[in-house]
């Protein structure tokens, strides 16, 4: 699974990419979050807040109890600031 | 129409392509954004638009889509840069075309409201040497939510 | 700005130059009406516009005026052409530049929407080798009279 | 008092600005188009529906009831098809 982190989550984790393999109890978004803040202080400084984090799934939104599969491409940001 | 691109763009001549040819189209509705030289704390020196490539072009053309699907437009035209950029630069480009101008103008701030809370950009600012990520806007989310029950 | 002119206009650089050095304007919505090649009895080969000199300067300033006293705006802009136009051509450009896209969007719909019932301008159609003056439209009258109660 | 007409009132009228000294008792906008009805059969033909008419006085616009003076630039066309 290809993990994305953009803005200031990326600043926080230290990478904008990573590949990531969870266990295969984790199978939701959220559950990905939980599991990805216990990998490193900059992941739990990252997902700290879960709620202001957003998440797309293969580039479309998706919510907290999205499913995930081993071949996703799995982006965390927070709300967008573009325009 | 969708261009995501770092370079500037000319809008006399994207307007002018988008109803060149088209003589049934009587309304061209556009907005430009610029970049502002407010800051939150202070005057802004200069501005970094980060994004999700690849995303960022889904996220716009499916925005497109749904304005013609809503709509009765001819065109649709959305230019947004990345990179960074400077006070007075531009930022993005919307327009609509339509024989119909409440459609246009309507359709217009649909795509300008919409993309503000959908499509994967981020701001970085930097004011008196520091770099700070600029926080979303609330009065964002309401801008686009008027649209899900509204037509 | 008003002007009311026969020449055409470059909107790239019309709008460019309402924001120019002012970097604290982030929002410049506009509108262009172009000469639509449809008319009511079929295919239209030219339009004539016919207006009052002195009278629509004078409207189109107080239509301004209006509008940079109803949102916070930081300019108004409307060119509106006269004389004979072809399907295609373009006959007004309506702008206003703000802080707030919100103000800069709706600004501009209410320029558009009073201009169509309040300035003295009207169109002759060349269709099948005959002339008609054009009647106006009840929902013009319907669009603009939204602002005379809604903010 | 100096009277214009535009778009089709002048077609009918046949000019399109003339000079017109109506009576002491012609002091309203529509008191005005009546006595002007009378000059001609072109004026009866543009003024044959009042309804429809629009006026202005000194570039601004007056409803039926306004006064008029001798000095006044008077106005009358259709409603307006500009934009």
């Amino acid at each position: 699974m290809k993990v994305l982190y953009f803005s200031w989550l990326r600043d926080r984790v230290g990478v904008a990419e990573e590949a990531v393999q969870p266990p295969g109890d984790v199978t939701t978004v959220a559950e990905l979050m939980t599991w990805l803040t216990q990998q490193s202080d900059g992941h739990a400084e990252a997902f700290k807040d879960p709620a202001i984090v957003r998440c797309a799934i293969n580039q479309d939104y998706a919510k907290a109890d999205a499913p995930i599969s081993a071949g996703d491409e799995v982006a965390f940001f927070p709300p967008v600031t573009g325009g | 129409m969708i261009k995501v691109q770092t370079d500037d763009f000319d809008v006399g001549a994207e307007l002018a392509a988008l109803s060149r040819g088209r003589t049934e189209v009587g309304a061209v509705a556009s907005f430009i954004g610029l970049v502002r030289d407010v800051a939150g704390p202070g005057e802004l020196s200069a501005m970094t638009l980060e994004h999700y490539p690849g995303m960022t072009e889904r996220q716009l053309a499916q925005l497109e889509a749904e304005a013609l699907a809503r709509w009765p437009l001819d065109k649709v035209l959305i230019i947004h840069r990345h990179g960074r950029l400077l006070p007075g630069d531009q930022i993005v480009l919307c327009a609509a075309t339509s024989s119909h101008r409440e459609a246009a103008f309507e359709a217009c701030a649909f795509l300008m409201d919409w993309l503000k809370t959908r499509a994967p950009f981020w701001k970085l600012e930097e004011v008196g040497g520091e770099s700070n990520w600029v926080a979303a806007r609330q009065g964002d989310d309401d801008a686009a939510a008027r649209w899900k029950t509204d037509k």
